[in-house]
């Protein structure tokens, strides 16, 4: 099998378990996640032979893995779709091929697989667990099987796909087309438990959130093709077209924006919307709703990472026009603020979440921030580092709190207490209780707090920095330097209140390990977490002179001209050690001591800001005043009251009854006497027309068919004789 | 007059009167019966265009299969009358002057058009044209589409008249 | 020599040399020529069926413990021409609202579709009518003419009993050539052509090695169309008076039987011709004598087992025989062509990169196939075996004697 | 081959229309799907001469024709199969009984 | 086209071969009808009714089911026959050809057709 067919096959096996699970082993629930499971071990393999393959091609970048075939005629040419792996599809892949496989595996011990039923659960709720007799003859809860086991795993099967077509794309359309169908199975997924009245609103919230991104990016994309006559990146990117584009101007002079600049921002838009960057990221502390797998791989790793590939991949033409260091382009200045402001905004708001995964969306939406204004700095492989890492460390920290919640609700269900499992301030102390969850949670936090050196995200992060050092945008720098303070901080806020101290319920006391499909993955994620950071060490780094960066020559080579690798320099190098390790430190030292039902220490000083951090800045309320109100206002008061009830029919209803009344004056003096002798006669006359031309509608088909076949003639030769002869 | 010209002449002849006896005769077994008879004329026709394949066929297909079918049917849906009576419809009139119409206006239309005329192209001795077909038939650049659906087709046109036809008990 | 080697082409070339000579325009002479041809087929598959009208009721007789007949001449081998002489000088007795027309083509037409069938029949290298592109088609095409006649018989001889019988032979018959015509598409398959005698040519190794299954399903269905014991359903006196040639008589009749003996004799030359190498044998091509030999030891072989079988077993009841037509035969020969056409094409795929000679490469290709269809036999004989236990179980539970209620009067089944 | 593509073309025009006679003036609704048959035919014959006459080599017009016999066997597979049914229901098979959609 | 004449020469042939006979017997035996004689046959009873009986629907699908069948084993000999020089994607088309042939055998077969009833 050659490499083109592989890469080919990549996304289908997925796509296959999808369509068997749904269409045949529904009922049994072992046969499902095998299915699954097997289907992304397939994948991965598939993902790491294609990864070893690339890495033994000399000059990767130069001659990557291409095939594509012709698919829609159009015209006269073709719409061509296919497949294109370079250095970046390449390291994508690789961390998606690895976190799909290790939440499908942490899915199967999630959903209690090999628990009994529950004795109450039903289809789209939680499980609420089964009270089972141990050998003693007493009956206690355990946690209960998923009652929609195999639809869950048939639908991250299908987000499987859509992901991994997304990334082997050779082209927009296809690009947009696995991104829709993430879309579908992120809306799936988060009202997987629709009996929830929150989960389906916030699958509602995330669907048409992301949609509105979607639409502007369909523009951007329809306009592209407008205006190149072709969506494949070999074409798009090419440097004549890139000129071209740049030479354009938009329609209507748009902005004084260059065709070039307004697809990119339209594109960009697309991104704000799938990876939750500010205005459009609402929806994603929401997406919480969803089992916690589904968080950890839609909402941390690969769905909204897929926003920032697309942005990453449209990287040429977004900068094009663009010189190293030069001034920005008004695409990469609108992301760069729009990133900035997101990475800092998210971070504030983490702060003051009590909700374990609610504070991790959060940071997500920060880190997605980073990435976004990493780009926009031009820093375009410290991005893709980024990504990378992030993926890894982030899917960690999602699983490891998933597996904490897990710990958690095992402990509610023994003491049946009333307190909310996802709460940090009714946990406490688990660090004895879960051992391997506590050190991978802790090494994906530090990773996530760029704990130097030893970390991945010190590395990623550490580039960022530099770079938006080196190249002068001290606001970008400055800003992403405080968020990292930040992160630093409510990580080990969250580090502190979880796991150590004393357990704050008797719930925390019950708390235990969970089983080994979910912790097997934790520990390959925290290998990962910390190890994928060595690829991209800067080979001046520390003045002493190490190989080369390996991601950066790597993945740096897709670009047309290769991005120099900044110089280190000392000042971002200690920001970073400095903010990292400060806000560890601060995050230790505030929340050292919670006792239990107390309240966030940050709560008295920070007065009013705290509750304006907890409602999130109130943007939920303000998009329900400014977009959800108006609506239904438009909808009920304005349409239907006013317009409908008011006006028209208050027209109408008038009209009626002037016209009733004059009416009746007519009725008694001309009506009776004059028109109905008229009319009658009238009306007789029609029923006699129709009783004597209704025989005409015989119900016979043949005469219908001759009747049909004369006018046609008819038409033909009166065509063929005035029409076609002179 | 070449031998080809004559049994073109005869073919049609018998083809066409049959066809009319399928049309105007009152019994309609005879009718089938006459349906055959023609049929059979347009399979010579198809050995005429060396489509020997297709000659058979027709044979197969609409004497073998349809006209027993037909058979089958009318045997299925007699009236215990046998057919008396007109078996035409009151407007055959006007059928017969729309045929007429229609025909005179082809045969006008073909004499406006100049390929009508003219000998046919040599067929190379060695061609298969049954091969061709074949391959036309699967290869995916030909009609494999049509070959396949055709198949769905008659699966659905299958269980269709089945689920028509069959008597619940 | 060459007359000994080959007589029959010798003799015609010698004929159109004659005629040629006489100044006939080389068209002509070809026509007369194929038209003497055709006529010879002809008279001699009547002048055989004479003989295995004897040696059928001789067969009979042997098995019943009988003599047979042995009165006119040795072994009463002239038996049959009184027999012709009787039924010559019988009257015609056409029942009233008969449709004359129809009433007297269709015995024709039930020989004249069996005759049709040795148009493409080879009988040696080179002694056959035509090798046509799509003989193995045309065979088909034929036997649907067959059909035409019964239901024409049926039909015009205004008899319930007739129509009836024609009904259900028609059925029966149509039913079977579904399976004839799949296993007919192996050897296509496997040869690689239709035209009959390229098929024989084809047959390096006998088609019935290649794939047995196809042969018997061929056989068996073929048995059907011909309509012999067991699937004599059509003259099921017991049901059906004697069938829808009940209303005929004098040769009418007998043209049918006609007709109903040289149908046997074609399905044996047909097995013999498809599956058993035709006139192939040692030497047949040197000594065409030897190849029309063998071709008639092929068939008469074949024809001595459709006979046994008829004497042998049992009339079939007609849901049985539908059954064994649609429930075993049908799938059992799409499955097989599915499987052939499978495996064959694989054989031709990944031949070249083990490279045989050309005789092992026969070899290796015959025992794949054959292994193959040892395979499906396998595996069908399981299924029945299981089938076969459900139906005893089913037909030995207590049934009501009448489940069906009375059909209205004028349906009648 | 002496003879020309039009013979064909009007022996072809001629089947047509008898079996569009057949078609609009029988009564029994049987005879009228053996008019579309003979309609069918015709057309077949055209594909077939064109085919011969046009492009030997390229074989769509004889794709064209099998296709067109598929056609034709469940046209009438189903439309004698609705006759039957209707015959079962109303007990008849004249076209013009069968016009309950009538005024 | 030699071998087309051949076998429009055999259909002649054919029709004359048993035609011949039968219309020589009809010469040689003798002629002496009656109404008794030409009376349609019936076991015992004189016929009554008329021949046109309404036969049950089982048989038309029969018909049916081989006339279906017959169209498309028409569609695999051409098939067939250039199986060698197929593509393996000509091949497998074909094969799936047969496979919906089959899914419809048993279709037709699950929903009870194929009985006698």
């Amino acid at each position: 099998m050659t490499i083109a067919t592989l890469i080919w096959l990549l996304p289908f096996p997925p796509l296959l378990a999808f369509g068997l699970i749904v269409l045949f082993t529904n009922r049994n629930k072992a046969l499902s996640h095998t299915l699954a499971v097997g289907a992304a071990l397939l994948s991965w393999l598939g993902s790491m032979i294609i990864f070893w393959q690339a890495l033994r091609v000399h000059n990767f970048s130069q001659n990557p893995f291409v095939s594509s075939i012709n698919w829609l005629p159009i015209l006269n040419q073709w719409l061509s779709i296919g497949v294109w792996v370079d250095p970046l599809t390449v390291a994508t892949l690789f961390f998606v091929a690895w976190t799909i496989l290790m939440i499908f595996i942490y899915s199967v011990g999630y959903h209690n697989f090999g628990q009994p039923k529950g004795d109450h659960d039903q289809a789209g709720l939680q499980p609420h667990g089964a009270t089972v007799n141990n050998e003693y003859g007493h009956a206690h809860k355990v946690p209960s099987i998923e009652p929609l086991y195999s639809r869950f795993f048939a639908f991250i099967a299908l987000f499987a796909f859509g992901m991994y077509t997304l990334v082997i794309s050779d082209n927009l359309l296809t690009l947009f087309v696995g991104w829709e169908i993430m879309g579908l199975c992120s809306y799936l997924l988060i009202g997987f438990w629709y009996a929830k009245p929150s989960a389906r609103a916030a699958a509602i919230k995330a669907f048409l959130t992301t949609r509105v991104g979607d639409v502007v990016m369909l523009l951007g994309i329809v306009y592209l093709y407008s205006q190149t006559g072709s969506l494949s990146y070999r074409t798009i990117f090419s440097k004549e077209i890139l000129h071209q584009l740049t030479t354009v101007t938009a329609p209507g002079n748009f902005l004084g924006l260059s065709a070039a600049g307004l697809i990119g921002i339209l594109l960009f838009i697309g991104t704000v919307g799938k990876s939750a960057q500010w205005p459009l990221h609402v929806w994603l502390p929401d997406a919480m709703e969803g089992p916690t797998p589904v968080s950890a791989m839609i909402h941390a790793a690969t769905m909204v990472s897929a926003g920032v590939y697309m942005v990453i991949r449209a990287f040429p033409l977004l900068s094009a026009g663009w010189v190293e260091g030069g001034s920005l382009t008004p695409a990469m200045a609108v992301m760069a603020f729009i990133g900035t402001f997101t990475a800092l905004f998210a971070a504030t708001i983490a702060l003051a979440q009590n909700d374990i995964k609610r504070v991790l969306a959060f940071s997500t939406i920060s880190q997605l921030g980073f990435m976004i204004a990493a780009l926009g700095v031009g820093a375009y492989v410290a991005a893709a580092f980024h990504l990378v890492t992030h993926a890894f460390f982030k899917a960690l920290l999602f699983l490891g709190s998933g597996s904490i919640i897990h710990g958690m609700e095992h402990g509610v269900l023994h003491t049946n207490e009333e307190v909310d499992p996802q709460n940090m301030f009714n946990m406490g102390g688990l660090r004895t209780k879960m051992p391997l969850t506590f050190w991978t949670f802790v090494i994906g936090g530090f990773s996530l707090s760029g704990v130097p050196l030893i970390t991945a995200g010190f590395w990623s992060k550490d580039e960022i920095l530099a770079e938006a050092f080196t190249y002068k945008h001290w606001i970008v720098f400055i800003t992403l330097a405080l968020t990292t303070l930040l992160t630093a901080f409510y990580t080990m806020r969250q580090i502190t209140l979880t796991f150590m101290g004393k357990p704050r319920t008797e719930s925390a006391h019950h708390a235990q390990e969970s089983s080994w499909t979910m912790t097997f993955p934790l520990i390959i994620l925290g290998v990962l977490a910390i190890s994928a950071g060595w690829v991209g060490i800067p080979s001046d780094f520390w003045g002493l002179t190490l190989p080369h960066s390996w991601f950066h020559e790597f993945v740096g080579s897709t670009l047309m001209e290769h991005p120099a690798a900044v110089a280190f320099s000392w000042f971002p190098f200690l920001t970073s050690v400095v903010v990292s390790f400060g806000g560890l430190i601060l995050g230790w030292l505030v929340y050292r001591n919670v006792q239990e039902g107390a309240v966030d220490p940050l709560q008295k000083p920070l007065g009013w800001i705290y509750t304006t951090l907890k409602n999130k800045y109130y943007f939920d309320e303000l998009y329900n005043l400014l977009f959800v109100r108006p609506a239904y206002w438009i909808a009920d008061t304005f349409t239907n009251q006013w317009l409908d009830r008011g006006i028209i029919d208050g027209f109408l209803h008038g009209v009626a009854r002037v016209a009733f009344s004059i009416g009746g004056i007519f009725r008694n003096y001309v009506d009776k006497p004059v028109i109905n002798g008229f009319g009658d006669f009238i009306g007789e006359g029609v029923k006699k027309f129709g009783r004597r031309f209704r025989v005409i509608q015989t119900g016979r088909v043949q005469q219908y068919m001759l009747m049909a076949l004369i006018v046609a003639f008819g038409t033909l030769f009166y065509y063929l004789i005035f029409v076609v002869r002179p | 007059m070449t031998p080809m010209q004559i049994i073109f002449i005869l073919t049609a002849a018998a083809t066409l009167s049959a066809a009319v006896l399928v049309v105007t005769t009152r019994n309609i077994i005879h009718a089938a019966l006459w349906l055959i008879v023609s049929l059979f004329g347009v399979a010579v026709f198809y050995v005429l265009l060396n489509a020997g394949f297709f000659a058979v066929v027709q044979v197969v297909i609409y004497i073998g299969a349809i006209a027993i079918l037909f058979i089958f049917a009318v045997m299925l849906t007699r009236r215990l009358m046998s057919d008396s009576g007109p078996q035409s419809n009151t407007n055959w009139w006007l059928a017969a002057v729309i045929s007429v119409l229609l025909f005179v206006g082809l045969i006008w239309m073909l004499s406006s058009w100049r390929g009508v005329t003219g000998e046919p192209p040599v067929l190379k001795s060695n061609i298969d044209t049954i091969g061709l077909l074949g391959r036309a038939l699967v290869s995916p650049d030909g009609f494999v589409l049509p070959f396949e659906l055709a198949s769905v087709l008659l699966v659905a046109a299958l269980i269709g008249a089945i689920y028509v036809a069959w008597e619940r008990k | 020599m060459v007359f000994f080697s080959d007589p029959i082409t010798y003799i015609t070339n010698w004929l159109a040399n004659l005629l040629i000579s006489w100044g006939l325009a080389s068209d002509t002479v070809l026509v007369i020529m194929k038209l003497l041809g055709a006529a010879m087929v002809c008279i001699f598959g009547f002048s055989l069926v004479i003989f295995t009208i004897w040696l059928e009721r001789k067969l009979y007789a042997r098995i019943q413990d009988r003599l047979g007949p042995n009165r006119v001449g040795p072994w009463g081998i002239f038996q049959t021409f009184p027999d012709m002489i009787k039924i010559f000088t019988k009257e015609y007795i056409t029942p009233e609202g008969a449709d004359k027309v129809v009433y007297n083509l269709a015995p024709i037409l039930a020989v004249s579709a069996v005759l049709l069938v040795w148009a493409v029949i080879p009988f040696a290298p080179t002694v056959f009518g035509t090798d046509i592109n799509i003989g193995v088609l045309y065979i088909v095409a034929v036997g649907s003419i067959g059909t035409l006649g019964v239901i024409m018989a049926g039909w015009s001889s205004n008899n319930k009993y007739a129509l009836l019988a024609a009904f259900r032979t028609v059925a029966q018959m149509v039913s079977f050539e579904v399976p004839m015509v799949l296993a007919l598409l192996v050897p296509v398959l496997l040869g690689q052509t239709m035209g009959v005698d390229s098929l024989v040519k084809a047959q390096d190794v006998w088609f019935v090695v290649l794939s047995p299954i196809a042969a018997i399903i061929f056989f068996i269905s073929s048995i059907a169309e011909v309509g012999r014991a067991p699937f004599d359903l059509l003259e099921a006196e017991s049901e059906i008076v004697a069938g829808f040639q009940i209303e005929y008589s004098g040769l009418k009749f007998g043209m049918f039987y006609v007709g109903d003996f040289l149908h046997a004799f074609t399905i044996s030359a047909l097995s013999a011709t498809l599956f058993f190498g035709g006139w192939r044998g040692p030497g047949a091509e040197t000594w065409p004598v030897l190849g029309l030999a063998y071709f008639f030891m092929k068939t008469f072989i074949i024809y001595f087992f459709v006979v046994l079988i008829r004497i042998a077993l049992p009339r079939l009841r007609i849901d049985q025989m539908l059954n064994f037509n649609w429930k075993f035969l049908t799938p059992l020969a799409l499955v097989l062509l599915m499987v052939t056409a499978v495996v064959e094409k694989s054989l031709i795929h990944f031949m070249p990169s083990l490279n045989f000679s050309a005789v092992g490469f026969l070899i290796f290709r015959s025992l794949v196939l054959l292994l193959t269809n040892i395979l499906i036999i396998v595996v069908t004989a399981i299924f029945l075996r299981a089938y076969a236990r459900r139906e005893h179980v089913r037909v030995s539970q207590p049934r009501p004697v009448a489940v069906t209620p009375e059909p209205p009067a004028s349906v009648i089944s | 081959m002496m003879v020309p593509l039009s013979w064909y073309l009007i022996f072809s025009a001629a089947l047509f229309c008898v079996g569009l006679f057949g078609v609009l003036s029988r009564k029994n609704a049987v005879a009228i799907l053996m008019g579309i048959e003979l309609m069918l035919n015709a057309v077949n014959v055209n594909l077939i001469a064109f085919w011969r006459y046009r492009s030997p080599s390229f074989i769509a017009g004889q794709a064209f024709a099998i296709i067109v016999f598929a056609v034709a066997a469940s046209e009438v597979a189903v439309g004698l199969a609705l006759i039957i049914s209707i015959y079962r229901r109303r007990n008849t098979v004249v076209a013009d009984e069968i016009d309950m959609m009538k005024f | 086209m030699s071998d087309w004449l051949y076998i429009g020469l055999f259909f002649l042939i054919v029709t004359i071969f048993p035609g011949a006979p039968i219309i020589l017997a009809g010469l040689l035996a003798p002629k002496k009808p009656n109404a008794v004689k030409s009376q349609v046959y019936e076991c015992g009873i004189e016929t009554y009714g008329d021949t046109w009986i309404q036969f049950k629907a089982q048989y038309y699908i029969f018909a049916l089911t081989f006339l279906v069948f017959d169209v498309e084993i028409v569609f695999l000999f051409p098939w067939a026959v250039t199986f060698n020089q197929l593509p393996l994607i000509g091949v497998l088309s074909g094969v799936m050809f047969i496979f919906i042939l089959f899914a419809e055998l048993i279709a037709a077969w699950r929903k009870g057709v194929l009985e006698w009833v």
